[in-house]
């Protein structure tokens, strides 16, 4: 897990109503460069979402590390895409199989974001992540 | 308001007294699916607990009991609908319904021949229309659309005179937006050239209980699950000799007459539409809900849901940024709307966290989202057990989201 | 009787504790359709009281909670007859989901194909393959049966060889007769000459659990409510490039990936072949009986029917004129039976007085009557919440009857 | 209601036990002449029962009276037939639609008889001749 990471999770975990900690999401998501809409091909894009969210899972082969960079049209699956790289972006293929998504989201209490019917991306990122770096840690 | 006592109403709603996320649930998702009365859910597990038995040709006594309840069902929806119960086929839903009647003209239409359908349609009741096309070589065309997605009815009725459809397949009520459709005259024209009619009542069975007969099309399609039914349920009505001609559509027990292995005949509808096993239990529970409904009568509670929708279109619209896409003239309960260029998903998102079940996405109406230049929208459909009070912290939750985003 | 305690089994099941005409029920028609236990009935009930919600692109708090329930369920009958989620489609029954696959092999199968059944199977594993012969002008043959209504299970594997059909479709027991099919060779040999495999699981997915993936079938069905779940569900398990391989069968809602008024694109297998919103409550219902079932173990329950098939088989084979058409060696515990020239309705209907439910006619299966050379037959059927008693009560009401036609 | 169907029913309604109605029952059914073979043709048949059951409703025009017979291949269903035809045979069309047939079977027990899911032809008989009299009658 990254000290970015870190920073951000605790300052969620610090917001004393639901309401706060979807002001942080959504700040984190402005923090998101956006992508360049060169990049926003329909290849990009996570199929059958309501929002659009396009994203990118890559290795850099020689730094062995994760290089993930995503963007949507909205505010709360952008913000929690930023929370994604924040967790994952840089890390070993080692180190991200460390790093159990669900649990993070549990203990922010948006595991609901990751459930099955949302259909929102995020999780589907998630899951492209994870694969990626099975293969390379093999 | 009027002599309906919408606290008496809400009591039969068990689902509704509940809280989500610590606030009380604000359901203004009836359009999706429908809440349930006690006494649906009680002839579902009185079924099951005392009478559960397969129906038709079975001897014994449970199995004559199912039969005898399963069909007086047939009966009531006859009843709700004013036709005859011969003339009501059961299948799983509004959606496998348009199917069957697609897949039963199959043989009847050709090259020559346009099925005229409307851009506000579900995809339920367009997709279907494709598939017949393509497999008939038919010709699929849509009537024409007001730039606020309502219909022009004269000029709408001139294009059926040209177009000489074989069948205009068109909605009672918009899914997304809750726009009623004027159905006589387009109905009327489409008999003076001959074509057939199928009336997608999804929307429509629930909030304008139609008389059939007088509306006078040839097909209506329903779910039981948005009329405070069951889900896994929901018919055809068909005037008798015109259903009576469509090709079978699904094969197997029950449907048949007599099978050899090399040629089996059929019966005539409505079993000749209902192979297998039916939902029985959903069947039972549709009775009870079906009695319900009827206990209500329609004026009122078409009353009572007129002026809640327009009390709720009224305190929406005056919120500063808000955009509303649905006709507050002619509506089943239903508003459409969005803020300012906010992503739907977003408001949902936050709604929803105040207990507030709305929805948002294109609604399966994708056609009419592109007519209408929207990627999306929100949509909070009423339904006769929603009150002022819903709309009231609808409406100040509503408010709270977009301080949050603003 | 082992470790399997049917007293204890028998509680779980409301249905089974009541008087019928003054007789306490005896409930030997399972094949038609099973009881349910009290946790099915409960589940139901609890979805509608305080979950009901559509299930997909929900963003609410109860939509997302039926998703997820309703997803995990899909697991659930994965779990069981072990194959992955996404090799199981919902239908509204094992006859529908017959009719989705032939329906998605309309365009693969041609003139030069051949299709192949058994002549025992039910109808709705018999008109489904007429109609898509018909359809595509493929041949529609039958594998050959002995005297007996048995299969020579050599001579029906050199039939395969010999007619490389492009499906084979068969039975996994007979509804009829009880009698189960050998399987294993039969799809050795049809994989052998690259036909496909479906296997009518009606009967078989209760009181066989098979595991699909050492079965090797292409295709299987199942019908919830014949494994103690509720009515109007069914599904089908393919293997899932096969399965993603058939043209969809019903269009509309949320089985499209995009919809514009001239053309839609389909999303994968299974939502391909789900439109229209599914039946939810009978999914978490049908999830109960899963868990329920699967808290049983398969070996103690499948002796405790066997030895309770033998009990019934050998006192009813004892009374002076029954002649039993089942074969009593290889069975799931269904027995066919006449009584001398007696119509079986006259039994049926004089059994139902003294609160013996079993059923009289042809179930289904006319060709398998006409090889008998019988009109008609009672059959009586059995499930692991039967008991000796139940046996004994059944056949002294037999003698009774018998006694009063004589 | 003709003197048969009176004695009928009173033999009926005295029996102590359903076993003793149905053996009235069936006994009657072997006092109904079987139809003649060449009169048992597929036209004759009523569609979609368990049981075979022919039967021909005809009014007796210079009569006035209705003609019902019938026959079946099951012991119980011809029975109830017998009951029918002693129910009706004979009677002019005013008569015919005087007498209602379910409240008989429900004095006598049987009205489950006439359930529409018994299919066993029964009731296809009675609203035949209901439908018969009804157009003779006007
Ligand atoms: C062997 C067999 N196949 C198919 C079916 C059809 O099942 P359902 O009526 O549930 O669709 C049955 C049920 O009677 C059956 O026993
Ligand atoms: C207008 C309309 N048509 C058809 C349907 C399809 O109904 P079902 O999903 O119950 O088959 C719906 C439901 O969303 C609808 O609103």
């Amino acid at each position: 897990m990254t000290n970015t990471y870190q920073l951000i999770s605790s300052n969620i975990q610090k917001s004393t109503s639901w309401q706060q900690k979807y002001r942080e999401i959504m700040l984190l998501g402005k923090t998101l460069p956006p992508l360049a809409d060169i990049l926003k091909t329909d290849d990009a894009l996570v199929p059958g979402c309501e929002s659009k969210v396009w994203m990118f899972v890559e290795f850099d082969l020689t730094e062995n590390a994760l290089v993930v960079i995503g963007d949507s049209d909205t505010r709360i699956v952008k913000g929690l895409l930023a929370l994604i790289l924040a967790l994952y972006n840089g890390l070993t293929p080692e180190e991200v199989l460390a790093v159990n998504a669900y649990d993070e989201f549990e203990k922010l209490g948006l595991i609901s974001h990751l459930s099955a019917s949302r259909g929102n991306g995020v999780k589907a990122m998630v899951e492209t992540i994870q694969t990626m770096a099975k293969q390379k840690a093999l | 308001m009027s002599s309906f006592d919408p606290k008496k109403i809400r009591n039969d709603f068990p689902t509704l007294n509940q809280t989500i996320n610590g606030y009380p649930l604000v359901y203004l998702d009836s359009a999706a699916t429908t809440q349930k009365p006690q006494c649906v859910i009680d002839a579902t597990t009185q079924f099951y607990t005392s009478q559960n038995a397969n129906v038709h040709r079975g001897r014994h006594t449970l199995s004559e009991q199912a039969t005898t309840a399963y069909e007086n069902v047939r009966t009531l929806v006859a009843d709700y609908f004013k036709v005859t119960s011969n003339e009501i086929v059961w299948t799983k839903g509004a959606t496998e319904a348009i199917n069957l009647v697609a897949h039963g003209l199959r043989n009847t239409l050709t090259a020559a021949d346009t099925i005229l359908i409307s851009p506000i349609e579900h995809h339920a009741n367009i997709v279907p229309w494709q598939e017949l096309a393509a497999q008939s070589g038919a010709t699929l065309k849509t009537l024409p659309l007001n730039a606020d997605a309502t219909f022009d009815i004269a000029q709408c009725c001139e294009v059926i005179k040209r177009t000489k459809p074989a069948l205009l397949a068109i909605t009672h009520a918009s899914n997304t937006l809750g726009n009623i459709t004027d159905l006589a005259p387009l109905i009327a024209s489409a008999k003076a050239v001959g074509a057939l009619t199928l009336v997608d009542g999804a929307q429509g069975a629930l909030h304008l209980r139609p008389d059939l007969k007088k509306l006078d099309c040839d097909f209506y399609v329903f779910s039981a699950h948005k009329m405070v039914g069951p889900t896994g349920l929901g018919g055809l009505y068909g005037r008798y000799t015109t259903l009576n001609a469509l090709s079978p559509y699904q094969t197997g027990g029950e449907m048949i007459e007599k099978v050899t292995l090399t040629h089996s005949t059929y019966r005539n509808a409505p079993a000749k539409f209902e192979a297998g096993t039916p939902n029985i239990a959903g069947v039972l529970g549709f009775g009870a809900a079906l009695e319900y409904l009827m206990k209500l009568d329609l004026q009122t509670l078409q009353q009572y849901e007129q002026q809640l929708f327009i009390y709720a279109a009224s305190t929406l619209s005056k919120i500063d940024g808000i955009s509303i896409y649905s006709n507050l003239k002619s509506n089943i309960g239903t508003l459409c709307f969005n803020y300012k260029n906010e992503h739907p998903y977003d408001l949902s998102t936050l709604l929803d966290n105040y207990g507030i079940a709305v929805r948002s996405g294109h609604h399966c109406t994708q056609p009419l989202m592109s007519h209408l230049n929207l990627n999306g929208s929100l949509r909070a459909s009423f339904a006769f057990y929603n009150t002022t009070k819903d709309v009231d912290q609808f409406i100040a939750a509503l408010k709270e989201c977009i301080a949050l985003l603003d």
